[in-house]
């Protein structure tokens, strides 16, 4: 591992196991895929919240007690249910109390992690919902991370787009979805599947390797522009217009 | 939507399911002593006894009814306590089941010390081997389970013997109790009594003769909990939500306590039934190689003594010990998995 | 023809693909105990007459020495001797339990899972109430009703492990019921027999040598302990590890350890053996099914 | 409880596949104990009543959220569950009790794709052989060879290799002997689809069998599919949670709710303007992949319930936005909202020492009662009628009355209008808004 991740100025590769804990959840607050695995299913959901803001901050039981239902009732569910076991709730239940467990702490920044993948679709537009009236109401950042197109576009203010381990392009959620500079970008745009398809469109070929991966621009074997250059360089990500980056030779081509 | 439910339903409902094992296990026994070629009788005499006798004494004991008839009788006579008189030398015409329960505490300190030994010992190696996955310790760990689970027991208290009541002379090698009178009759497991009298002096005494037996068939039954502890841990050091309680920033010896831990015991639990099996099968051997005076040893002697009811007997009580605690198992995890009751 | 060469060859593929990881070094350590078990009871009882297993063929406790290398017992007998004779008789037990057990535990658990319902139910609630009982005691019981013998206590040893291979038999064809190509080769029309064959039993035998060494190194030792208990063999048997220890107690007081050492190693070495085999097998077949299924 | 009647009747018409009434109920799978120890009904109402019919060369896309039932309607159309009630024909023949070599020779002609094309192929069989294996299976039918010659062989593999390059699995030479652990999703599902295709079926029924694959493999797929529908003529059943891939593809829409289907007809119409207001919620929840496009959502409350028991009459009334006074109130979407209104202290007030705890409240049918002492009766009757008031004027008008008997408080509800199908605009809705 090499790099550097700063938070708030701070670069959280240097810190100790201890100082990290402590961000974790305090500070930087994580949801997931998979709500249904995520809690421990001998634990009430009380003792969740409890554990969970009594190794953070040094409060009264009481106090942690109302805390934890305030987080629970605000994700609309019955305080009294704060006493039951997981497995007594349903996906998408798990997944509000997930949220209201990454919340408790009021950390600055939400990080969650396909967090619809799982749920049908109401229910998938209800979480969104959620996760969108939270980030106004705590001041909170959201970083989202989704393959769904249609949820960055309906949820998203910057998209950055990764391609094989690299980032390919990074800008205004208006700047992706209509000036895509990278190749893959418009390759995914185009394949995705909505109410007004008219025509398919996929990008050839499969995704690489990545113990082995092409050189140039990992794109290359897929890409239709391919030029000589993008076999031997890797293309430098570049600032083409104010706040929109892309990694490509011929970025400027697609402004 | 589940609710959890209560215990005592759960436990009730298994307890009522475990008849059907019960009566399996009683007809096992059936057919063995009376339905399988070869007669018990005769064999457990063994040309020792004129034909008129052993005629004689399979009229008494109505083995010349019918099958279906026997096996009524039989069953009949289990559920209600009567388990007959014996018909051996040393306890002619006393009452079976009085007999049993005079040797059952023997037996039952013995798998309690036993229990006690290998869960301690099998736990925390276990947990050492789960938390250093590949690592030397784990390894040496893994060995160590595999090959004391494979030890003969009878063979082990015999090394054990040589080494710490011949050679050092730390312990006795034999019986439950010597030098000082034996404590007051009253559970019948002489550490409880002695404690219950105020005699430290006997505590000590029992203690001292209960270390070999209980070292050896615990040190046995240790090897399974190290396997299974560490199968477990593994799984559950990976799980989902303690990936999820990490990122919440619990700390992480909580997290191997709370999280980790108590839920890789909750298989152990669930395969510790079928390890009573294994720790009263050992325990006869124990017990033999002991001199430890147990139901154990009162099977071996009824057999030798051709004392058929005494033999049906303890096998019938052994049966009923084994369905006992696999309820208890059972509503142990339901005591600690809310997910098995409701 | 095709298909049985296939099911036989199945389970000992990962033997030699993976050799050289721990599991593989052990299931081969495992294997090559085994193997010179075999060779020492086969050839053993050949070089080394009968006659030094006899009562007062030598003078009586003797310690090891040249003449005698695990010198002589309380009535007189080699114990060199007695431990070689006891190798043959250990694994004639060894091969009529295991083998009786896997020949009737399998074809019953194949059909309990594959069946269903309330035969299957009923067969599990017997063989799951048989499996919880001491084993050691039913086999015991079994022992003192038919008589001694090494065929007698192979077939009372039988019983106790035909629930093993039951279980594990119908839990893996379970599982494999419910993989999706078999409902996919049923909405092929393929038949029950066909499913059966090519799809449930060529997952199920990989597993059969797994448990075929754990329950053989269990038969040793369950063998060992009835003789033990004195439940086991004829008193004229040249051989028999359980008996030699129970004959060595008495003389453990005034310190004489090598009547009771060497006849102990020999079972440990056996089941030690057994076990790397089958743990060792265990995980390789483990993430083998895994990976298939992933 | 009688469910909804059906009245839109089959016409017996050159439909390939019809279902008339459909019903699959599973037992609820759990241990012994907790079987003994669970009271009441304890099936599955998996399929409660479903009819609709195929045409030739159709593709009817049947959609629906996870556990509403629409994969087991497909798996009964291949027999591979057995229907609890109603009847399946396909060309005309019942064979919704069709057994032995019947069944068999049926499943020539009606083949199914699943969603895990990797769990679908056996792991240790070759591609080659997983997809000649159909005509070994059936080899009785390809005449006098014998199964086994060399003839016959030769034969199965230049059916494969010809439904290899079919499907676009090549080079069909190079997989003939890869096993499925070699293969990427795509090319494995291309795999499961010229097993089914072998043998020529009829009608395909397609179960998910592009969601698990990567948005760019799922186009040549979904591609693959319409080829294969022009040129052989498939009809096709295609089974699928994804409207927009349905839209696509599909001649005719199916949407279903929890084991009915709610509305049905041609997809065109459908997706232009929905009836249904399930329908209207899920077409409404599809993302638009435009950030300009961006709209506030009315969203359908909670989720989807648990089919062992379903709510009454109309059975997405509780959840509905558009829900009339008669669509199915019973005494258990009282309890749920009175427990969602204590559940907010800022609305309960002190409600909850009168009306609480929620666990004491018992629903049966239409009357939802609670024991209480003598004394706070009255007010109870008081507290609920309040309490109504809040609630939405669907339920509150679905309210008989609030009453009170010796120490308990009765709610009672009016019994529901009788749920029909009509005929709306070119499809068929199961709603009272359009009865």
């Amino acid at each position: 591992m090499s790099g550097k991740i700063f938070f708030r100025g701070r670069d959280l590769t240097q810190l100790s196991n201890q100082m990290y804990r402590r961000i974790r959840g305090e500070e930087i607050a994580l949801i997931f895929q998979d709500p249904m695995t995520r809690l421990n299913p001998l634990m009430r959901i009380q003792d969740h919240f409890l554990e969970e803001i009594h190794a953070h901050e040094s409060v009264s039981s009481t106090e942690a007690r109302t805390r934890a239902r305030e987080a629970l009732v605000s994700m609309g569910i019955h305080e009294t249910r704060i006493r039951n076991y997981p497995h007594e709730f349903s996906g998408g239940m798990r997944q509000r109390i997930m949220i209201a467990l990454a919340l408790v702490l009021k950390p600055s920044l939400l990080i969650a992690d396909e967090p619809t993948t799982s749920l049908d679709v109401i229910v998938e537009a209800q979480i969104l919902e959620i996760l969108q009236d939270l980030k106004e109401a705590y001041h909170m950042s959201l970083l989202l991370i989704t393959h769904n197109l249609g949820i960055v576009a309906e949820v998203c203010d910057r998209v950055a787009v990764l391609y094989a381990g690299k980032l390919v392009e990074l800008g205004s959620v208006r700047d992706i979805f209509h000036k895509p500079l990278h190749p893959y970008t418009q390759g995914l745009l185009a394949s995705v599947i909505h109410l007004e398809t008219k025509e398919l469109h996929s990008i050839e070929g499969s995704p690489p390797d990545l113990i082995a991966p092409p050189s140039g621009c990992r794109f290359h074997p897929r890409c239709s522009y391919a030029q000589p250059i993008c076999t031997e360089r890797i293309p430098p990500l570049v600032e083409f217009e104010p706040g929109h980056f892309a990694a490509c030779h011929f970025g400027d081509k697609f402004l | 939507m589940p609710k959890t439910g209560s215990l005592a339903a759960y436990a009730v409902t298994r307890l009522f399911l475990s008849l059907p094992m019960l009566l399996i296990l009683l007809t096992i026994v059936f057919v063995v002593l009376r339905v399988i070629p070869g007669d018990p009788i005769a064999a457990l005499f063994a040309g020792r006894a004129p034909p008129d006798v052993v005629a004689a004494t399979r009229h008494q004991l109505g083995l010349d009814l019918p099958y279906w008839q026997q096996y009524i009788n039989y069953v009949a006579a289990v559920l209600t306590g009567n388990l007959g008189t014996s018909i051996g030398e040393s306890y002619h015409g006393k009452s079976v089941l009085f007999v049993i329960l005079d040797k059952l505490p023997a037996t039952v300190e013995l798998a309690i010390g036993a229990m006690i030994v290998a869960s301690i010992i099998g736990i925390a190696t276990g947990v050492v081997s789960g938390t250093n996955r590949d690592k030397p310790s784990d390894v040496a760990l893994r060995l160590y389970g595999t090959i004391i689970f494979v030890i003969p027991v009878f063979w082990l208290g015999q090394i054990l013997q040589l080494i710490f009541a011949v050679g050092l002379g730390w312990f006795p090698a034999q019986l439950r109790f010597s030098g000082l009178p034996s404590p007051n009759q009253i559970t019948g497991l002489y550490t409880v009594d002695s404690l219950l009298q105020g005699r430290l002096d006997l505590f000590l005494v029992a203690v001292q003769h209960l270390v070999l037996p209980s070292l050896t068939l615990g040190l046995v039954l240790s090897g399974f909990f190290t396997k299974t502890v560490r199968a477990n841990l593994l799984r559950t050091v990976n799980a989902d939500y303690v990936e999820a309680a990490r990122a919440r920033g619990i700390p992480e010896g909580r997290i191997i306590s709370r999280y980790a831990f108590k839920n890789a015991l909750i298989p152990v639990v669930t395969v510790l039934g079928l390890q009573f099996a294994i720790l009263f099968a050992g325990a006869v051997l124990t017990e033999r190689t002991f001199s430890w005076d147990g139901m154990g040893m009162l099977l071996l002697k009824s057999i030798d003594s051709a004392d058929y009811p005494m033999v049906q007997g303890v096998i019938v009580i052994y049966a009923l010990i084994i369905v006992a605690l696999s309820v208890v198992i059972d509503v142990i995890n339901g005591l600690i998995d809310p997910r098995v009751r409701y | 023809m095709a298909l049985l060469r296939r099911l036989l060859f199945r389970p000992f593929r990962p033997l030699v693909r993976e050799r050289r990881t721990l599991p593989g070094i052990l299931s081969w350590i495992g294997l090559g105990t085994l193997i010179s078990f075999v060779l020492i009871g086969i050839f053993g009882p050949l070089l080394i007459s009968v006659d030094q297993t006899k009562p007062l063929a030598y003078p009586i406790l003797l310690s090891p020495s040249l003449q005698h290398v695990m010198g002589t017992d309380g009535i007189g007998r080699d114990v060199f001797a007695r431990v070689i004779w006891g190798t043959r008789t250990s694994l004639e037990i060894m091969a009529i339990g295991a083998l009786l057990a896997l020949v009737v535990g399998f074809p019953l658990g194949l059909l309990s899972g594959f069946v269903g319902g309330k035969l299957d139910r009923l067969f599990v609630l017997v063989m799951d109430s048989v499996y919880a009982f001491p084993g050691l005691l039913l086999a015991a019981l079994i022992a003192a009703v038919i008589g001694k013998g090494i065929f007698n206590i192979g077939i009372a040893i039988t019983v106790i492990y035909i629930p093993l291979y039951f279980r594990v038999t119908r839990n893996q064809t379970l599982s494999t019921r419910e993989e999706l190509y078999v409902e996919a080769a049923r909405a092929l029309g393929a038949r029950s027999r066909t499913i059966m064959l090519s799809y449930i039993a060529y997952n199920v035998v990989i597993v059969i040598p797994v448990i075929f060494s754990l329950s053989a190194a269990d038969t040793i030792l369950t063998a060992a302990g009835l003789s033990y208990l004195g439940l086991g063999l004829e008193i004229d048997v040249p051989g028999d590890w359980g008996r030699d220890l129970s004959d060595a107690q008495r003389f453990l007081g005034s310190g004489i350890w090598w009547t009771s050492l060497f006849p102990g190693l020999m079972i440990i070495l056996l089941t030690v053996g057994l076990s790397f085999l089958g743990e060792g097998l265990n995980d390789l077949v483990n993430p083998l099914l895994k990976k298939e299924r992933a | 409880m009688t469910g909804p009647a059906t009245v839109v009747k089959a016409e017996p018409t050159d439909e390939i596949l019809r279902l008339d009434d459909l019903k699959v109920h599973f037992p609820v799978k759990m241990p012994f104990v907790q079987r003994l120890l669970q009271r009441g009904e304890t099936v599955v109402h998996a399929v409660d009543g479903v009819s609709f019919g195929i045409r030739p060369g159709e593709i009817l896309g049947l959609v629906g959220e996870s556990g509403c039932g629409k994969s087991t309607v497909g798996r009964a159309c291949v027999r591979l569950v057995k229907p609890t009630a109603g009847r399946i024909f396909f060309d005309g023949q019942d064979i919704t009790k069709l057994g032995g070599e019947k069944l068999r020779a049926l499943r020539r002609r009606i083949q199914i794709i699943f969603q895990d094309p990797h769990a679908s192929l056996n792991p240790a069989m070759t591609i080659g052989k997983a997809i000649g294996h159909p005509l070994r299976i059936h080899s009785s039918v390809f005449g006098p060879q014998k199964t086994g010659s060399e003839e016959f062989g030769e034969w199965i593999r230049q059916k494969v290799l010809n439904a290899m390059k079919e499907v676009g699995l090549t080079p069909e030479e190079q997989l003939y002997d890869k096993y499925p652990g070699d293969l990427s999703g795509g090319q494995k599902q291309r795999a499961v689809m010229a097993r089914a295709l072998i043998l020529e079926p009829n009608l395909l029924v397609v179960d998910e069998g592009v969601s698990m694959l990567d948005m760019s493999v799922r186009a040549k797929v979904l591609e693959l599919m319409l080829d294969l529908k022009r040129r052989h003529k498939l009809t096709y059943l295609f089974i699928t949670h994804d409207l927009a891939t349905a839209k696509f593809i599909c001649d005719k829409i199916a949407i279903m709710y929890l084991g009915r289907i709610v509305e049905i007809g041609p997809a065109r119409e459908i997706y232009a303007d929905p009836k249904h207001p399930y329908t209207k919620a899920l077409l409404q929840v599809i993302p638009i992949p435009d950030p300009d496009r961006r709209a506030k959502k009315v969203l359908p409350r909670g989720e989807v319930p648990d089919a062992v028991h379903p709510p009454a009459g109309c059975r997405f009334h509780p959840r509905c936005p558009a829900v009339l006074a008669s669509c199915g109130w019973e005494a258990r979407d009282f309890v749920d909202f009175l427990d969602e209104h204590l559940s907010d202290p800022k609305r309960a007030g002190d409600d909850e020492t009168i009306l609480g705890p929620i666990e004491d409240w018992r629903a049966k049918g239409l009357v939802a009662s609670l024991e209480t002492n003598p004394l706070k009766v009255r007010k109870a009757v008081e507290r609920t009628n309040a309490v109504l008031v809040e609630a939405p004027v669907a339920m509150k008008q679905a309210v008989e009355s609030v009453s009170s008997q010796n120490r308990t408080v009765i709610v009672r509800f009016r019994s529901h209008h009788q749920l029909l199908q009509s005929n709306v605009q070119g499809r068929v809705v199961e709603c009272l808004l359009y009865q």
